[in-house]
């Protein structure tokens, strides 16, 4: 396990309390906290380096376009990236895949094809499909999950059988906890002839990726869930699919040049990158990575897989609780309700003990209809979390059964 | 610190577990629907109108769709207003309204609601019930959602 | 004019030196330094309230959540939108405009209609409009200048008399200075049924900017050119036209109801707010607007336009500059050339005297093609500058003219 | 600090103001056309090749769009390599970059640029011409930018 008291100390919000108590921190699915070196290397950036980038003659914006590339090529390493032209910064998840959607989708997506994507997704990796497909007349197809809460091989390989034209799914579910077994699933969807969209907003702050070994088409994650500020992230894509494909904002950086009706467009990745570049967010994207990379994914991984064990372990022996998804293959999310307490006053009850947990449909409104739920309760891990943490959690949520009479 | 207990009142725990008028109207002639599109919790109202007058009224909530705060609030609401006159629940959900937003409590047992100022996460789903309320006398045709300006 | 010694004391990288000399930084159209309160607002957001927000039931997240209306509502005030939901945080203008343009321009742009934009505007309001053009059968018709470097009304009143769909100017010209009648223009471009997007990535850090007063129909601005964190801005448009218009990025947050196939959506703004916001660049941007208020924006203006008027005096000196843009109506913006030294070599030699100036087409090449350059230098400037920046900036000019020996 | 003078040698300046085969080749049998899409920057370059070897060549620039380092480039440029073979051209263009990234100076004239060294900024500027040459001698039909990722 990760030296979590040492880790601590890093992170100034974790002094804080949170209704009179210690704050326990367990919405990390959402979003996570931010280390001082963060903090820092933005703040050093704002009083050391702020310029515009790719544009200016003088010193400072040289070392601002450094600052912006070399976080890049940071990027690129860390999720074993084709080439560094493969990273294009976007504000997160939802804009990388709101690209994909806008850009490959409305060049290559016509009347009658198939957009498969699967019903454990989470509606940033939904809702873009939904659009594109009504707006060209293909047809959304919801690849179903198990029991268990995996997805459905038997139903993909169905999906997989009408040769979409692409197939998008997440590498590890934020309501189930599920990691996908997701090189077995691009190879599959690519055998059907299919690109394939891989949603890493839940991997890539909390295991090790390499999208090469994946073999995934594109690849979208945040950088505020892993550390890093808010409006961070990249999609992470093949670079001859990017090359191909039509700009998505026009705007200053992306163009080669501009006549008065046409323009032509600047190189990847600056094709997609319409706009002033947000050098702060990859600035402090580069140091969140430098930060994790000192730990080690595979270390992060196992710290929060061993306290999600431990956490299933102990809420599944309070009568009335049950946890979702599978029991193995799972990250640092543990789903969960109990009784007929409503999620939502469980998390008002746990915040009272300083336990920020999540309740609700956690942006995943199919998923929940087949669940058979309205809403869960969601506790998630990341490397400032200990097993301390799952014993507040555990007796917060004791407390509430008390509170509510459950098991009645 | 406001202790869970003002927040959870025995009548709201009562009424979360029994509510009352929970049931759909087959004679409504106003209803509505209402959600808070950001937890998912969703109500179904039905009012029976006769003249000025709210003669009748239920609602419903699907399956695990409301926690203890808003169905208690629609609960409590229902009870409140059966029997009187449209004006009056006007009268009411305003009184409710500024209770939350930090004025004097409203009046008779909907004061149970007083503790839910100090818990402003939770201020929507105490007036979930009471915004469909006013949709349906309004008999505004659109589903009603919490997420308005107002409410944050 | 201001105090600027004093203000100079609040932003950290005034101290740090360019190329061993005090640095005069005159590259404040491209983008702006940060005051210590906008970086201590950063600060102090994930030091004490970070959380993903509008979803959260715990403490730190209904922070988060305030904060981020919080911010909404200081920036409605400071536009004078006509509602807090009129304003639609985003990345800057140019996302801004490509969402007016993609939801906005894509329901309501057909083959055949005219779009209207000016032979002014920055390629962030030119290429968005091509690209809508260029998939609906649009045409897009660019209004010329005058000699002095206005929008030419005549050819103006031309293309309204095609009943455009849509006109596009700029309130304020990045790369001739020109502060243009956008009122006027607007109720002309009314008059003719179009609806009217103003570029405000110029005005808004510069001048008092009341957009029911404009009564523009969609208004964008990016908060890294006005003290604020990269990354931050909005789009304020009529709340009608945003009820009306379908979302942009499909995702989190914008919806209400998610079914396999379809959905419904949030109300405005949430329905334009996919994906987690950026709640820390929405806190520093209520940040940078206090600090603005506090000195007032008509005093910011007066003190820029006193500025540009003494550099646009002491520059005019030198035989062989040319200025750039009208004698009058102009913003803080003094476009040059100096006779055949190219703007480039011009800014590393002034980068040599530790000023900072943009040399190139300033993302306006349709403009640069009607002056008859292929680039200009351009000083622009903002509060922490200075009488004494001017005269740098025009000794390091003759400089450049001695080591090129110009005039010849 | 680098001085200005060590970026702006002498033979720079001279070649800026008088550029050596500025000039369109009509008899080019490879010709490339070279931009730096953030400066607007741009270069038509003209080569006659005859068997293995550069036999002419000759650039324009655009009225206006060539700062004095991309000019004096290209102006030394055509000059060095004019009547080499294609594999000394490649490799003084290799020699060239390494200079420009840190190495040691380029042969004969082209030394001019190793101030060019001290200015990031200017790299691409005195890269551009070379790049054009590499392209149209690749035969490459793409208009080359500088605005690759080795260049920054
Ligand atoms: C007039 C004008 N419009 C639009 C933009 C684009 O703004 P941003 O790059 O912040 O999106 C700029 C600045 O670059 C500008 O000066
Ligand atoms: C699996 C998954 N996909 C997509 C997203 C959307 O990410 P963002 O809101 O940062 O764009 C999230 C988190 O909210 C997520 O958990």
């Amino acid at each position: 396990m990760l030296e979590t008291q040492k880790l601590r100390r890093d992170f100034p919000i974790l002094e804080r309390q949170e209704n009179g108590k210690r704050l326990v921190y367990l919405d990390n699915a959402a979003t996570s906290q931010k280390p001082r070196k963060v903090l820092e290397a933005i703040e050093h950036y704002y009083r050391c380096h702020n310029a515009n980038v790719h544009r200016g003659a003088y010193g400072l914006a040289v070392e601002a376009t450094d600052a912006y590339e070399a976080a890049r090529t940071t990027v690129a390493r860390f999720v074993n990236a084709w080439t560094r032209e493969a990273v294009v910064f976007t504000r997160g998840t939802t804009e990388s895949i709101n690209l994909v959607a806008g850009s490959w989708g409305r060049a290559n997506v016509q009347r009658g094809d198939s957009v498969v994507v699967t019903a454990m997704d989470h509606h940033s990796n939904i809702v873009p499909w939904q659009i594109l497909c009504q707006e060209k007349g293909a047809k959304l197809r919801m690849v179903e999950i198990t029991a268990d809460g995996r997805i459905d091989l038997a139903d993909y390989g169905k999906a997989l059988d009408a040769k979409p034209k692409l197939v998008a799914f997440p590498y590890v579910s934020n309501s189930l906890g599920t990691v996908n077994p997701a090189a077995q699933l691009s190879k599959l969807a690519h055998a059907a002839g299919a690109v394939t969209v891989v949603d890493g907003a839940q991997s890539t702050p909390h295991l090790r990726v390499d999208v090469q070994a994946l073999d995934c088409d594109f690849y979208a994650f945040s950088g505020h869930k892993m550390l890093a500020p808010m409006g961070s992230g990249a999609l992470v894509a093949k670079p001859a699919l990017l090359d191909a494909m039509p700009p998505y904002h026009g705007g200053g950086e992306m163009i080669e040049r501009v006549w008065d009706d046409r323009s032509t467009w600047n190189k990847v990745p600056h094709k997609f990158e319409g706009g002033t570049p947000n050098v702060e967010a990859a600035v402090g994207l580069e140091a969140a990575i430098a930060y994790l990379e000192h730990l080690g994914m595979d270390r992060v991984a196992e710290h929060e897989q061993e306290l999600a064990r431990v956490a299933i372990e102990r809420l599944s022996q309070i009568e009335g609780v049950t946890i979702y998804g599978p029991r193995d293959h799972r990250a640092g999310v543990v789903p969960f309700t109990y009784g007929d307490v409503h999620p939502h006053d469980l998390a008002t009850i746990l915040d009272r003990d300083g336990v920020c947990i999540r309740a609700g449909h956690h942006c995943t409104q199919p998923l929940m209809r087949r669940l058979g739920v309205a809403a869960t309760a969601r506790a998630s891990f990341y490397i400032y979390n200990d097993v301390d943490d799952v014993d507040v959690l555990v007796s917060a949520v004791r407390k509430a059964g008390e509170l509510f009479g459950v098991p009645a | 610190m406001v202790d869970l207990g003002e927040l959870y009142q025995q009548t709201i725990l009562d009424h979360n577990r029994n509510p009352r008028n929970f049931r759909r109207l087959e004679t409504a002639n106003r209803t509505a629907e209402g959600s808070n599109p950001l937890c998912g919790d969703r109500i179904h109202l039905f009012v029976h109108v006769d003249g000025d007058t709210i003669t009748d009224i239920g609602f419903q909530m699907p399956q695990g769709a409301g926690c203890a705060i808003s169905k208690a609030s629609a609960s409590l609401m229902t009870d409140a207003v059966k029997g009187k006159s449209i004006a009056a629940a006007e009268e009411m959900f305003q009184a409710f309204r500024d209770m939350l937003a930090g004025g004097t409590n409203a009046p008779g047992k909907l004061a149970a609601f007083s503790g839910v100022r100090a818990f402003p996460s939770r201020i929507k789903c105490a007036n979930l019930a009471w915004h469909a309320l006013h949709a349906a006398l309004q008999n505004s045709a659109a589903p009603v959602t919490t997420e308005s300006a107002g409410d944050f």
